[in-house]
């Protein structure tokens, strides 16, 4: 590799460890963004008690924002690597920028902590030793979404956006679903940009089943249409993957319908989901912390608590044999990084959506805890 | 005679350089003036400045007795005064009929009395009433301009080289147009074919380097052959 | 002989370029160098749209389309094959003529037709390239993009910056001298009076198609450094922005000047860092873009010919910007 | 049978929201031979104001007048200090609303923050009825009435009154037209405001239709309003609908019948016509 | 005598309306040709269907004997037909001996050349420099063409005219709009290049003198149909012409 490209971050003397963060603090994601760095200040907080400092040094976090661009996202993680000698690196919210920062960290022989990025392929063929996730993969989404649903001779639909995610999405849930004994009967795909869904959902219709799985993520949605088109009238139950909170509004059509959910504040029941919640409330203005608030947080445990253990030595190769197999508790309840692939093995929730006095959308109410188990994705790297 | 227009003094600049110089001269109502001077002496300037589409820099612009330099364009027109451009100023994507039409500022009975003549005048104008007025031969433009000037009823009209680029049978005819229009408006006319400028001007002024250096009555001017070469290099 | 026979701007111009040379000697550290780099290689490209734009008055929306085209041959010849310096020449090769088919088609088609049919054309035709790069997954991995091995010569941050400066070098001087040549100079002709130049007796549809595919291979070209200096690769190399990042420089730079565009594409590049990192500052500066718009918008209505146009203009009192058509 | 039904009707629908789009565009570009392409940015402007109007008073009408009088006030200033200067000149328009485009959109950020915001139809458009077994969604029903209304509104004007001829005289020849006692300034700021206010408003109604709107869907939509003014002409009102209207369906279908090729369906369409006919559908002039 | 140019029973109709009928003529070679009419006879239309701005409804046109009806305007101006426009048409922002310059390099074999520096054809410069001599503005060369005065606008189109060397000149009223004074100095220009340069030239001209002054023959074009063709004592003795287009006023304008 590059000459001066050695882990300078191992040097035992420093007193402080260097965080960078890389996130949409702008751009098109920019809302996700936010809610990982709120969430990792949080973390920090809570991992340290507040101090700021594990094993006697001080954290230092700096913030940069990627503006949704590889280029920038390759450009600030350089200069957080070279110029801050950072010894970790996190994110970041968009896969693309992520997958053109992860080659780095194995060049620097820097741990990165990849959050909320969920293309399989971080952690699958763009593999490398380097990288860790806490944030849950399309998988194991696809996983959730069937275990919620799925059942002996369930017929199922899917309807998805045309591109790499929505197909990945579709396929990773297929193969869940069948094993849990399902079929699927039908698969849908509807431009990424569409505002009208007529043509999909009268596929729909016609091939008559009792789910339809959505997989959606543009801002653009298909839920009043689905509504307006009746399907629910007609027999045929959705189901999907709650968003976060503004797009949940936008779901209003779909109370009662049955899908999964990667955070809502209500969900886990744990004494750190607690404290997130209310510090965060307390912080910002009453408002409760958002889908991926908790993915942020448990970035910052997972990384204190690795620290505590190799008791401030940031060398990435004791890291990585620190942080192959840790256990650590996150609002989402425990998280393992599985050795295999560095995936975080975590709790996802199936739920329903209900309407609820004084909230003015629909509210994911807790059906069941998916456990970590229950929604491990298959192993997807070549790492011997 | 009162005079329908009188400018003092004018001056004005295009971009940064200074154009008109001093400028001063009078139109009397009821008369046909002509301004006369060889090319770039700013005969057109002078017109332009008077319609507000150039602004002075100094000397006053008054119109029935009403000072209108740095008056916007519109408003000058207002006042009741007509222009018939250089450049014909053709609208090329509207019809004859349509550019007559934005021409025309109320539609009375008076106005279809003119726009009778008018066609009478020009018949060509009928022939092509649904052309656009792009696909007009050069010298039919220069009809169009004219009868576009002529459709309303105003004061004073400014004419800016009518007969050039017209036949000669036709430019018989568009002095003949001026003679009949001159019982109704005062006109101010800027002409290089000296045939008919003298044949219908009442008064002449002559315009050198951007300013009036010489004013007379038309028959004067005519047996003048020294001030006509002198200022018009005419032999 | 040679030698006493060059314009004293070429002096400065290769005195400049030696300064350059230096500049990894200096700065070691390669996030500065990929800065630099990124200004190199944005440079190219957007000379290779001025060349449509200042020198010929084309206005093109789907520039990106030849800079993606660029991106991803390399890419996708380094991963299928092996990371070698022969694959990513054949990738550089078929980059070069796939840009160079490409954009005869297009020009071909529409060059003859007013400007703005040309902007749309590239930019639908931008538009489908970029829902191919999304749907034929197995070969450019989709939106997601992928991450890929560059030849171990280029990884070294040095060598990359070398070559990044020796391909600007070449295109700058090699454009110079395209630009101050007969042909050249009928391409300002066009631009200030298609009809006249037609009348004369010159072919503009010719040369307008021979500006498009020469504009089109030098970004296909910047296209191929780009994805080699970030190793990774998605669909936001054929995305409006990037051509949107050319006109920016290109006008604020300067259009019908060629070192316009490369002061354009490092104020541009300097401007975005700089103001970015002030977010820290005040949260005014999140909103970078909208200063950016706005310094653009001034530049457009005050400025015109941009900083170099400008500033030639007042050396030489002379004003020669873009026609109004 | 049903089924062409239903996919017509709602592909209309699509159609007639892009043409309300589109129509201030073509308006713009038709009568004042501007090419504006910050019109994305007026269009997200009037999603977002009428939409924040819309969910405070609870008024869709308020919503709708909010949107209309943001593009009025947007496009006054727009024309004021933006277009004036470039009159004329297409290179120059389209440079400089390129940068208001981006302006627009970011500010959009500053005032009405990053997020996405959502939208619903109002109570009284909620809903579908079926006839038989077409399933019709009353709002969008409702805006192929209101698309109706525009474009005979519109027409009307164009045709039966002076100001289009006077508009149009303007453009060939400003001066001209001031020097018959027009007030061409005035005049050109009116109908740029009308345009504007139409793009605000057609933002305004795509909200509820999609549910959602966000700050970058101004460029995307915009694109779509020049392909769809491309197809149908530059500068013909008549095309743009006929365009926007042959967009609708086709996507409508081609998602039915070809589900493949429907993701380029309008970048071909627009490709076909550039290469085959490229004055578009309906071209008014040469 | 030989025709350079010659044409068949040309014809072209714009929606119905004959702009040119059935115009059969011969243009003799190095010969001085004018061509008068009313306006809208259909003068300039039949400019453009020589130099190719517009194809033929019906009829034949013919260059030294070979068909060019169907050949594109470039082609034309290639073989050897040049014209001037009745608008101005320069390139305003560029200096005058740049416009020539362009038109002299059309001629020459480089026109695709792009890796030569121009300054290495110090011939076109030298030539256009002759060129504006020619037509006197050689005092302008460095001025933006933009800021030239009207006739000097003109002048500047002849020599860009003069550069492609073309065996046959189309003038479409040169004079038009130029002050009496100017008139003679562009007088003296087509007559130079009528002596000196012996090529062929064709005039439309709306003035009278000019036309009796420089031409070897006259035609008259009249609603689009050749009325007559003679001498210009011929033609203004000719009765028809003289109620179609000279009116009563020709006399004393010659007076
Ligand atoms: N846009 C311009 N920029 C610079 N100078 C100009 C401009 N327009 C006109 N001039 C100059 O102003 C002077 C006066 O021009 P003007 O058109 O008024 O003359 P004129 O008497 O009407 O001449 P002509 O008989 O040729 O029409 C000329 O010297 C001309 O070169
Ligand atoms: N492109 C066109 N489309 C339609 N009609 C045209 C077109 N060009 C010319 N015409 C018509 O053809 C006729 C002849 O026009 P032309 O320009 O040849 O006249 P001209 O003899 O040159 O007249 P002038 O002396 O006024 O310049 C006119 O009636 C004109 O309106
Ligand atoms: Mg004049
Ligand atoms: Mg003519």
């Amino acid at each position: 590799g590059d000459g001066n490209a050695a882990g300078d971050g191992g040097d035992e003397s420093k007193e402080t460890i260097k965080i960078g963060m890389l996130a949409s603090l702008t751009g098109a994601l920019e809302a996700y963004g936010q809610q990982s760095k709120r969430g990792f200040e949080l973390g920090l907080e809570y991992a340290t008690d507040g101090t700021m400092e594990v094993a006697g040094k001080k954290i230092e976090v700096i913030y940069e924002d990627t503006e949704t661009n590889p280029k920038v996202a390759r450009q600030k993680a350089l200069s957080l690597l070279e110029e801050e000698n950072v010894d970790f690196l996190v994110g970041s919210s968009s896969s693309g920028d992520t997958l053109a920062v992860t080659p780095l960290a194995e060049e620097y022989e820097t741990i990165m902590v990849v959050e909320p990025a969920v293309a399989d392929s971080i952690t699958g063929s763009e593999y490398n030793d380097y990288i860790f996730r806490t944030a849950r993969n399309s998988s194991q989404d696809a996983i959730a979404a069937a275990a919620s649903i799925a059942d002996e001779g369930v017929k199922i639909a899917t309807l998805a956006p045309d591109s790499a995610f929505g197909r990945d999405g579709v396929a990773a849930f297929k193969e869940a679903a069948v094993n849990l004994g399902a079929e699927i009967i039908h698969e849908e795909y509807a431009a990424a940009t569409a505002t009208d869904f007529t043509a999909n959902i009268q596929k729909v219709i016609e091939s008559d089943p009792d789910y339809l799985f959505v997989v959606w993520a543009g801002a653009n949605s298909p839920w009043n249409q689905i509504a307006d088109m009746k399907l629910q009238e007609q027999g045929i139950k959705i189901t999907t993957g709650a968003p976060d909170i503004a797009a949940l509004s936008t779901m209003s059509a779909l109370v009662g319908m049955e899908g999964f959910t990667v955070y809502y504040h209500t969900l886990p029941d744990n004494e750190i989901n607690d404290w997130l919640v209310e510090e965060h409330k307390k912080r910002y203005d009453g408002a409760v912390p958002d889908l991926f608030t908790p993915g942020g947080m448990s970035a910052a445990i997972s990384i204190v608590e690795a620290l505590k253990k190799t008791e401030g030595d940031a060398t990435a190769d004791k890291l990585i044999d620190t942080m192959e197999g840790m256990s650590f508790d996150t609002p989402k309840g425990e998280m393992t990084f599985r050795p295999e692939d560095h995936q975080a093995l975590q709790s996802l929730y199936a739920i329903t959506l209900e309407e609820k006095e004084g909230v003015d959308y629909p509210v994911p109410v807790l059906k069941r805890v998916l456990t970590p188990e229950e929604t491990a994705p298959p192993i997807k790297n070549e790492k011997d | 005679m009162s005079s329908l227009l009188e400018l003092k003094q004018v001056e004005a600049y295009i971009q940064q350089y200074k154009i008109l110089h001093d400028i001063s001269f009078e139109v009397p109502a009821g008369e046909v003036t002509v301004l006369l001077g060889r090319n770039g002496a700013g005969k057109t300037t002078t017109l332009r400045t008077i319609m507000g589409l150039n602004q002075t820099s100094a000397g006053s612009v008054l119109f029935k007795g009403e000072e209108i330099s740095g008056e916007k364009t519109h408003t000058i027109a207002k006042k009741g005064i007509g222009y018939v451009p250089e450049d014909q100023g053709i609208f090329g994507d509207l019809t004859v009929g349509e550019n007559m039409r934005v021409a025309m500022k109320i539609e009375d009975q008076e106005t279809t009395d003119r726009m009778e003549w008018i066609l009478d005048l020009f018949p060509d104008l009928k022939k092509f009433w649904q052309k656009p007025g792009g696909q007009l031969s050069g010298g039919q433009k220069q009809m169009l301009a004219i009868a576009r000037a002529y459709i309303n009823e105003n004061d004073l009209l400014l004419v800016d080289e009518p007969s050039k680029g017209l036949a000669p049978i036709i430019v018989e005819k568009v002095m003949e147009s001026i003679e009949q229009m001159k019982e109704k408006t005062t006109i101010l006319l800027v002409e290089q074919n000296f045939m008919m400028a003298s044949k219908i001007g009442d008064r002449f002024h002559i315009i050198d380097d951007g300013q009036t250096v010489h004013h007379g009555q038309m028959e004067d001017l005519r047996s003048d052959k020294a001030l006509m070469k002198k200022y018009l290099g005419i032999a | 002989m040679m030698l006493r026979r060059m314009e004293t701007s070429t002096w400065i111009y290769l005195a400049i370029a030696l300064a350059l040379f230096i500049v990894p000697f200096i700065f070691t550290g390669r996030s500065v160098l990929f800065m630099i780099m990124q200004i190199f290689i944005f440079g190219i490209f957007a000379m290779s749209y001025d060349l449509l734009l200042g020198y010929t008055g084309i206005v093109s929306f789907g520039h990106a389309m030849f800079f993606g085209i660029g991106a991803y041959s390399a890419a996708i010849m380094l991963s299928n094959g092996e990371a070698s310096i022969m694959s990513l020449l054949i990738g550089v090769l078929i980059a070069l003529i796939f840009a160079a088919i490409i954009s005869f088609i297009a020009g071909i088609l529409t060059l003859r037709l007013k400007s703005h049919f040309y902007a749309m054309l590239t930019l639908a035709l931008a538009g489908l390239f970029l829902v191919a790069a999304e749907k034929w997954t197995s070969l450019t991995g989709g939106g997601e993009g992928f991450t890929f091995m560059i030849p171990d010569l280029l990884r070294d941050s040095g060598v990359m910056y070398v070559i990044c400066l020796l391909s600007l070098l070449v295109f700058f001087f090699g454009l110079r001298r395209f630009t101050k040549s007969p042909l050249g100079k009928v391409l300002v002709a066009i631009r200030e009076n298609e009809d006249r130049t037609e009348s004369l007796g010159y072919q503009v549809l010719n040369y307008k198609v021979i500006v498009s595919v020469v504009a089109g291979v030098i970004a296909s070209f910047a296209g191929v450094l780009y994805v080699l200096t970030l190793r990774f690769i998605d669909t936001s190399v054929f995305a409006v922005d990037v051509t949107l990042d050319a006109l920016l420089m290109t006008i604020i730079g300067g259009v019908g000047t060629l070192v316009g565009p490369l002061i354009g594409a490092g104020l541009v590049e300097f401007a975005h860092h700089w103001l970015s990192d002030l977010a820290n500052v005040h949260w005014i500066f999140e909103r970078w873009i909208i200063l950016y718009g706005t310094v653009y918008i001034l530049a457009v209505i005050f400025f015109p010919q941009g900083i170099v146009g400008t500033l030639q203009a007042k050396f030489r009192g002379r004003y020669n910007g873009l026609a109004k058509k | 049978m049903d089924l062409i039904m239903s996919l017509t009707i709602n592909g209309l629908a699509t159609g007639m929201l892009i043409f309300l789009l589109a129509a201030g565009l073509t308006l713009i570009f038709g009568l004042m031979d501007v090419l504006n392409f910050a019109h994305g940015g007026l269009f997200v402007w009037g999603a977002f104001s009428g939409v924040w109007v819309y969910t405070t008073t609870g008024s869709f009408i308020a919503g709708i007048l909010a949107a209309i009088i943001t593009g009025l006030i947007l496009g006054a200033i727009t024309e004021y200090l933006i277009i004036r200067p470039v009159y004329g000149n297409h290179v120059q328009q389209i440079l400089i609303t390129l940068g208001l485009m981006l302006v627009l959109g970011e500010l959009i950020k500053v005032v009405f923050g990053p997020e996405q915001r959502s939208a619903q139809p109002p109570a009284f458009l909620e809903g579908s009825f079926m006839v038989g077994d077409i399933i019709l969604i009353k709002y969008r029903l409702f805006i192929i009435v209101v698309g109706i209304l525009i474009y005979s509104a519109v027409s009307f004007l164009l045709k039966r009154t002076r100001i289009g001829l006077i508009v149009r005289a303007g453009v060939m020849n400003k001066e001209m037209v001031q020097t018959l006692g027009i007030n061409i300034r005035m005049v050109f700021m009116a109908v740029f405001m009308v345009g504007a206010a139409m793009a605000a408003l057609s933002g305004m109604l795509m909200a509820p239709y999609s549910g959602v709107i966000y700050a970058e869907m101004g460029l995307e939509f915009a694109i779509l309003a020049f392909i769809v003014v491309v197809i149908g002409g530059m500068g013909s009102f008549k095309g743009s609908l006929f365009a926007a209207l042959l967009v609708g369906l086709t996507q409508a279908f081609m998602a039915y019948y070809v589900p493949v090729l429907s993701l380029a369906a309008n970048m071909l369409l627009m490709a076909a016509v550039l290469v085959f006919r490229p004055q578009g559908l309906f071209q008014v002039k040469g | 005598m030989t025709a350079i140019l010659e044409t068949n029973d040309l014809s072209i109709a714009f929606g119905g309306h004959k702009a040119v009928d059935k115009v059969s003529v011969k243009i003799p070679e190095k010969k001085f040709t004018s061509i008068i009419g009313p306006n809208g006879a259909g003068k300039t239309t039949f400019f453009n269907l020589l130099s190719g701005q517009l194809s033929p409804t019906s009829g034949r046109i013919f260059f030294k004997g070979k068909e060019i009806t169907k050949l594109s305007t470039t082609e034309r101006a290639r073989m050897g037909i040049g014209r001037s426009f009745q608008i101005t048409n320069i390139f305003p922002n560029l200096t005058v001996l740049e416009n020539v310059r362009l038109a002299v390099q059309s001629q020459a074999k480089v026109r695709y050349q792009m890796l030569a520096h121009f300054k290495h054809y110090k011939q076109f410069e030298e030539k256009a420099r002759e060129l504006l001599k020619k037509v006197f503005l050689d005092s302008k060369e460095e001025l933006r063409a933009v800021n030239l005065a009207h006739g000097e606008k003109r002048k500047l189109e002849m020599a860009m005219l003069l550069a492609l060397e073309t065996e046959v000149l189309l003038l479409d009223e040169p004079t038009a709009g130029m002050a009496l004074e100017e008139v003679p100095a562009i007088i003296e220009v087509i007559n130079k290049i009528k002596n000196e340069e012996n090529r062929t030239i064709v005039l439309i001209e709306h003035k009278m003198d000019m036309i009796m002054d420089l031409s070897d023959e006259v035609l008259v074009l009249f609603h689009g149909e050749l009325l007559a063709k003679g001498s210009p004592e011929e033609i203004v003795e000719n009765e028809t012409v003289q109620s179609a287009y000279l009116g009563g006023m020709y006399d004393e304008q010659l007076a």
